[in-house]
């Protein structure tokens, strides 16, 4: 049988009517004719009759949609869940193919023009660098073309995708825009909508950097556009789970009207992409008793390891002696479990240690911020490479840490 | 005519899909939402969703100690709630259906605000059922378990205030087949139906935990009732969906010779500038406009007589949110002077027969309720009344949306498939609820009570609690009084609500003490006109029990003093003291002492 | 030269007098008459005189301190900022030796018994399993003398140590509470006088729980009781960095009065104490780009990993694979890098193949509990470990989560 | 006599161990500690922090915008701002000073509330140098950097509010020897290196920027008086001093050969239950006791003529938050009748040469106080006055704490030792302040201003914008006049305040515009009073300057007119516009269309 072929049944000494969604070697599930789907085992199951017709859902091409703002803001999907629909028979989930839909719902969207894309359709935990690589040159082509850009993408990593994006453009003439939802979009309640109003909102700003705009709070009223290098997502399901770490948001966005909460860089006048990555870069996260030989195995081979230390930026002893014999290979850059707050190697003595173990502390530079640093600045700048992560360069070390 | 009717009842404990408890209270916290109409993947949105969205509300959730992050749609469901599970199942089985082997939930879209997701969890449990009537057996077409909906607080065109209180206390709904076949035989199985839920351990048993949809049908098309608070409504219902339709049928066949249409809306309201109609002049001052359009052949079929025409449009516009609308039935009337009523039929040519209806809302509206207007119209014509309505507090119905289809309905995907393996349902046999004839046969039987006092413990749905505290304290007559008389009587006495958890540790207390039915009814009236601690009763001077020291002190003394017999010992040791004493050890003393 | 000794030098030609602190190769540090030190190469110095008599520290013994009050309390100090002072000439640490001082400054401290044990010294990124261990006996043996236990702990990894108790302890007739401070104890603006003002009075509630007591945010009014299985060190270096994540905190402390904010465990009757600890258990942090034969690294020794990945719990398919491969010979966990909220696998299609990969999700555990915890039941209850792992013990997992 | 002066100033740009400016705003947020006394390992404390422990305050900061989670204490120190170290070193130079080769900083507690962390960061930067005066140079014996205190807003008895907008500032002082002989030179040293101080790029100058501090010996001990506002007050300050401690001296003289001793504290409390002295009736309602003790021989010294006992011990109290102590040489007062003051006497047993002091506190803290006036006392009688006293507001000095010794000061481990090497030398050496012989030197000679002229740049400390300037509009003359005259004027006439940026950026139009002094001042003139962007003065009419079109056109007119020559053409073309023009053009331009 194949999914959407009409069939007749009899479970249980009844006979029912459906259609057929899947089965395994245990079970078959069949939507029955009053909507419902119902999962039975295969030997309670008997299916009498099966017609040959089959309910295909169209694929439907997207709509050519009118074009009468000023402002052209380019969407990129790439997946997650703000860029897909459920199939609603199956559950399976698909992208979406058209979002003229957001015409509907979006206040003065008669100032832009919508244009989209569908680059990918990817879950963003399997986002990597080559697909960074892909988005930026497609942003860049975009932006060359005078558009905004905002780019849908799975929640999960989306911190990692901006701040990879960040570095990559050293200038660029316009914003570039992550959203995403935690409630996907095919629910009444999805957090997208709103998400998605504000990027094209934001995205008609003169900010010359990555970013991130996500809800502020559970209530669909405010959004925070976030700079992409230092935020994180700070909760796992809440709509505003993204939240901007030590710092405040650059903007945020309420029923139409965009205000400026902190300083940023404008859009500047050319697109510079740098588009080399460096794969060879890890994390790795302390945890009291760790052993040396873990802490080797994890970091022996690598061109450079972000440290997640305790406190301050802290490993044990034995660790520090690993560091010691493969600083001469490896950088070792120190962020700390805590998130907020800055490192300080200079306050206590294994601090101190590190320091003698050529272990560079990243100030307030987050741990997957500083991996993304790494991987772009080995690439492209291996000279000058330790000097430029300590260095400031999109706003990821913040000089002041306020509250 | 077929009738089925859909009953929904909350269970209490647990919520459906979180471990948030089913009782709880307001908190401070509020949040805001919208809800965005979610299109099929056919490009098109339900006409109920539409409705809503036209009206663009905002939905403020105020949260409760019952709420957590999935009533706030801010995580996904957990597993599905085992006892709520267990007892849908067992439910099933008491109503012989056929169990899934495995339970997969849908999402049922609902944009109304009243579940934060935008839609209702719900999946099938048991199918295929029946449950006798004296009309023979009425089938169950479905049990499902769902989780119900948020609590409404308040509305007006601009939001809906809901408490999340409610939202997720799990809801089982039973479908029977339209195979009730007039308004006496709904009631009896709404009542046979009734019974079996309301002797389920945790059914929730507060007001509105058990509500009723009616679905009915006399040859127009299926009508969906929704919200029948009570059992006597369900008749008054059915007699209104009657009359309404047969005089529908009388219209339609009026129109369908005459022919009937409805023009386009002209804006009129230049000829409203200096009207005396303050209804009018207020909507003029807040922005809106004053439409109206002709409909031909409907005069006197509006509201006249049986026939009323015009509210089922009025009600097309009131879901929209335009509430008022006129029509030339009610003329003269709205402070209209004759002579703008003259300019407005002039100027839409109104022909003796036509009817004209008038609408006051904003212009952007009108396109939209000009085409629901039509297809409504249309649909009486033709006779096809298929659609859901609202159950009125009055038991009168109104036009809610049209009937949902499959569309509305798809996998949830966050809860895992659930497999009913044999453990689960041999915990579920154990609690197949009885029926009332079974119940009745042991009240009588086993228990001895009369048919007064079964009766009354089965139409009170006490049966459960009856069970309960004969195990504590095995006295049938005295615990079917204490349930039938005396609670009753203290609560409506003293305007309290005794819970059953006192009554078991007062029962406890009398057990342990030796109390009698008189000692149990006075501990029960201190405990109620005091609010003390239970614990506190056993020490008071009125119920304490004598100890057996005490108990032959005063035996002593009567034995010395009177002429007693075992058989007057206990009036004569009554009058003796205050407190309370249990009468066998006071005869077994008596007994020792005399010997 | 002794640290210590008087010297006469002369610097650029300057004569001086001082105290000789230190010195290597290249510099010397001298304290100035004027009580400055300076730090100057030692080519510039010339130690014209150096006198013979040393001034040494004293070390001063313990108190012995008035016992007046009916609550016993043990303090018992391991090492970390709080236990430590510095001396005033060389700036190195040392452990505190003398907690007589702390009468001066507690409310109520008459209340209480004070007895004082110094454990250990140690820096608290390097405890350890056997740490741990003496620890939770020391406790034992004094909770079975009917005190109160109060320790004094590093605060890096104050929430492993008391969660490693927490779990240790299946009954405890006393509370345990862990504190410290951000701010040495040597500081007039420390915080650790009210911590411990705090912690005492904490110690006199019914709390059959292993906690932890520290600020409540960054003014010197409120002490906070986390749970120790919840807590988390959230902020480098601010006064308030433990936050209870998703949750209230147990209590707060403030001027004398305690407010009670959630429900906890009363103490038992007797202390249960299960000290075995398996070591091999690891936290990995996953990233996006992370390669199969790392992660293989990481792991392939292990008795368990406990994985922090992105969302609701999710790696990339590669080591999804690699993980399909070991979980016959490594049990694998799953806790979120969000830190809040609760991981789900049932969302999203990673999810549900980790499931299939036998990943078992940890709803809202924090990683570094779950590491802890399995610690715990691997080396205890070996024969119901999945099982138990998935089993709220101690309050580690929140059956709801409220904000 | 012996005098040494510390001089204390800020430094603007960045704060010494923070990202955060030196200049700020006042935030709403708003934080409260406590400072806890720490004890040296001798297990001794200060007694300056015994002070203000007994007073058991809160204290309040107030965050500002230039302020971060360094200044509330809540993370350890950045490294050191290399601007402020290469100005130390720089002024270090200027004084003919050693420089260290490595900056290590110190911790000085401080217990006050005045800083966060409970003491001040403070190094060495240069030691053993000198400045020139009249009477010789005076040795300077070390410059060290550190960090400025919170701003005191408020205080009283229970709290003190502090702004964090002035925490953290670098601090430079400049220590040095006892080597001025007297008023005088005091006076003149503090202006010399003032001088030098004033003259540095970053030197902030602002109210309050310099902060003198004066040691005094004249063989009784060194004083430390802390805080000399004004130059001025250094020989006020130095007088009150000597005729302090020459009055003490003689007091010292007279109860040497009496002998004096203070008695225990009576609470006399009930002698004043129905006082009509008011101010006794509020202490004791508010639960104070009246304490008195008795002071053998000091009759007629507590407040008598030249003599002051009273106030040194009153002081004391003071410090302790005990106000208004009173004395027998003050009675009768205070609203004190005849009968209280002989109960008193009478229970004190005073003789005819002793004292009595009353003072109004709470039980606890008598025993403290006692002991303390007792010390007090004993050192007064053997003239040892070594303490560290406060300048007032007028000149005169009180007693504050004894002097602190070394041990107040221990290493800062946060900040990691900072090497001095060659690369900022070098950069120091650019900016080492020029003296004032130096600086006049130079604008006699260089510059050809006249004695008045560079008078008055040097004493109002404008030599640095002035070469700032003059290399923007190399007109000396214009420049002078601008910075002494113009810009006073116009600051006064319309109580504005034209800053330095400002004016560079009219000079920078003017000198592209050509514009000469008196269009310059009209800029100013016009920038003052209209508050414009300074890029739009250059669009104004009146001071639009002539294109060479424009030129040529009025030339050429002037040209047919009139007997136009090289020499009047700039006076005839002035009179042909309002605007202004670059006369070396108009020359230029008039020879072309001459030729």
């Amino acid at each position: 049988m194949l999914t959407g072929q009409k069939i007749e049944f009899s479970y249980k000494d009844n006979d029912y009517n459906g259609i057929f969604i899947s089965s395994d070697n245990e079970k078959t599930t069949i939507k029955l004719d009053n909507g419902y789907n119902i999962t039975v085992k295969n030997e309670d199951i008997k299916i009498k009759n099966v017609y040959g017709n089959i309910q295909k859902n169209k694929d439907i091409q997207m709509k050519n949609v009118e074009k009468h703002g000023k402002n052209n803001v380019y969407i990129l999907t790439t997946g997650g869940t703000i860029g897909s629909s459920i199939d609603y028979e199956t559950g399976a989930v698909k992208p979406v193919k058209d979002i003229s839909y957001l015409y509907n719902y979006v206040n003065n969207i008669d100032d832009y023009n919508l244009f989209h894309e569908n680059m990918d359709n990817i879950l963003s935990e399997n986002v990597d660098s080559k697909k960074w690589i892909n988005f930026a040159r497609k942003a860049k082509e975009k932006m060359d073309n005078n558009s905004s850009i905002i780019i849908f993408h799975g929640t999960d990593t989306m911190q990692y995708s901006a701040a990879a994006l960040s570095f990559m453009f050293e200038d660029q003439t316009n914003p570039i825009i992550f959203t995403g939802s935690q409630r996907s979009s095919d629910r009444p309640s999805s957090d997208a909508f709103l998400n998605i109003e504000g990027s094209i909102h934001f995205s008609s700003m003169d900010v010359g950097e990555v970013c991130i705009a996500m809800h502020s709070d559970t209530s669909d009223n405010n959004i925070s556009l976030h700079r992409g290098v230092r935020a994180r997502k700070m909760h796992t399901s809440k709509r505003d789970a993204f939240r901007t770490i030590d710092n405040s948001e650059i903007a945020i966005y309420n029923n139409g009207k965009i205000k400026i909460n902190a300083g940023y860089k404008k859009t500047g006048k050319n697109n510079i992409l740098n588009d080399k990555l460096n794969d060879n870069i890890s994390i790795v996260y302390f945890y009291p008793g760790m052993r040396e030989e873990d802490f080797y195995n994890m970091v022996y081979n690598k061109y450079a390891v972000i440290i997640m230390g305790t406190g301050l930026g802290h490993v044990s002893e034995n660790i520090i002696k690993v560091i010691k014999k493969l600083s001469r290979d490896v950088y070792f850059f120190m962020a700390s479990q805590c998130i907020y707050g800055g490192v300080n190697l200079n306050v206590y003595s294994t601090g101190r240690e590190l320091l003698k173990a050529n272990v560079i502390p990243l100030y307030d530079m987050l741990a997957e911020t500083a991996m993304v640093k790494a991987m772009y600045l080995s690439a492209n700048y291996s000279d000058n490479f330790v000097n430029l992560m300590k260095t400031n360069l999109r706003g990821e070390i913040n000089n002041r840490i306020l509250w | 005519m077929k009738i089925g009717l859909e009953i929904h009842f909350q269970l209490k404990g647990s919520k459906l899909f979180c471990s948030c408890d089913t009782e709880g209270e307001k908190t401070d916290f509020v949040i805001e939402r919208k809800m965005t109409p979610v299109m099929s993947e056919m490009g098109e949105m339900d006409s109920a969703v539409k409705y809503e969205y036209i009206r663009n509300r905002k939905f403020i959730y105020h949260t409760s100690t019952n709420s957590c992050l999935v009533e706030k749609d801010d995580e996904p469901p957990h597993n599905v709630d085992y006892n709520a599970l267990k007892t849908a199942i067992a439910l099933s089985m008491g109503l012989h259906c056929k169990i899934v082997d495995y339970v997969s939930f849908m999402r049922k879209l609902v944009i109304d605000g009243s579940n934060t997701s935008g839609f209702q969890r719900t999946g099938i449990i048991g199918m295929n059922g029946y449950i006798k009537t004296s009309k023979g057996n009425v089938n169950i077409s479905t049990i499902t378990l769902e989780e119900d909906a948020a609590r409404k607080i308040m509305e007006n065109e601009e939001k809906a205030e809901y408490s999340l209180d409610r939202l997720g206390i799990p809801l089982i709904e039973i479908s029977t087949e339209p195979d009730i076949i007039n308004q006496e035989h709904a009631l009896e199985t709404a009542k046979a139906i009734g019974y079996l839920v309301m002797s389920m351990d945790n059914f929730r048993g507060e007001v509105d935990s058990i509500r009723q949809d009616v679905n009915f049908s006399m040859g127009y098309g299926r009508v969906e009732i929704k919200g029948v608070s009570k059992l006597s409504f369900i008749r008054d219902t059915v007699n209104y969906e009657i009359n309404r339709q047969e005089s529908l049928n009388e219209i339609s066949r009026i129109l369908k010779i005459k022919g009937c249409e409805i023009s386009n809306f002209s804006d009129i309201t230049d000829i409203f500038k200096n009207t005396e109609s303050s209804m009018i002049k207020k909507a003029i001052k807040s922005g809106k406009s004053v439409f109206a359009a002709r409909i031909t052949n409907v005069n006197h079929l509006m509201k006249y007589n049986n026939y009323h025409l015009g509210k089922e449009l009025a009600d097309v516009a009131k879901n929209m949110g335009i509430g008022g609308m006129m029509h030339s039935d009610e003329f003269p009337g709205y402070g209209i002077s004759d002579k703008e009523l003259n300019n407005v039929y002039n100027l839409l040519i109104k022909g003796e027969n036509d009817g004209i209806i008038i609408v006051l809302t904003y212009k952007n509206n009108i396109d939209q309720l000009l085409s629901l207007l039509r297809s409504r119209l249309n649909k009486i014509i033709n006779m096809d009344l298929a659609e859901t309505r609202a159950a009125t507090g009055n038991g009168e119905t109104r036009y809610l949306r049209p009937l949902p289809g499959k569309e509305r309905m798809y996998p949830e995907t966050d809860v895992p498939l659930f497999e009913i393996n044999g453990n689960l349902l041999n915990e579920a046999r154990e609690i197949i609820p009885e029926t009332m004839e079974e119940v009745n046969s042991k009240l009588n039987n086993e228990y001895k009570l009369s048919n007064i006092e079964s009766d009354g413990i089965i139409n009170n749905n006490l049966y459960n609690t009856f069970v309960k505290l004969i195990k504590i304290y095995n006295e049938p007559r005295t615990i079917s009084r204490l349930l039938l008389q005396t609670i009753p009587e203290l609560n409506k006495k003293y305007n309290s609500k005794i819970g059953n958890e006192d009554i078991i540790k007062i029962l406890n207390i009398a057990k342990n003490a030796g109390w009698d039915r008189s000692n149990i009814e006075k501990a029960l009236e201190i405990f109620t006109v005091k609010k003390i601690n239970i614990n506190e009763l056993i020490k008071m001077d009125e119920l304490k029990s004598l100890n057996d020291d005490e108990i032959k002190k005063i035996i002593a003394k009567l034995i010395n003093n009177n002429s007693i017999t075992e058989k007057n010992i206990i009036p004569s040791f009554k009058k003796e003291t205050n407190s309370t004493f249990n009468a066998k050890k006071v005869i077994e003393i008596y007994k020792k002492l005399k010997n």
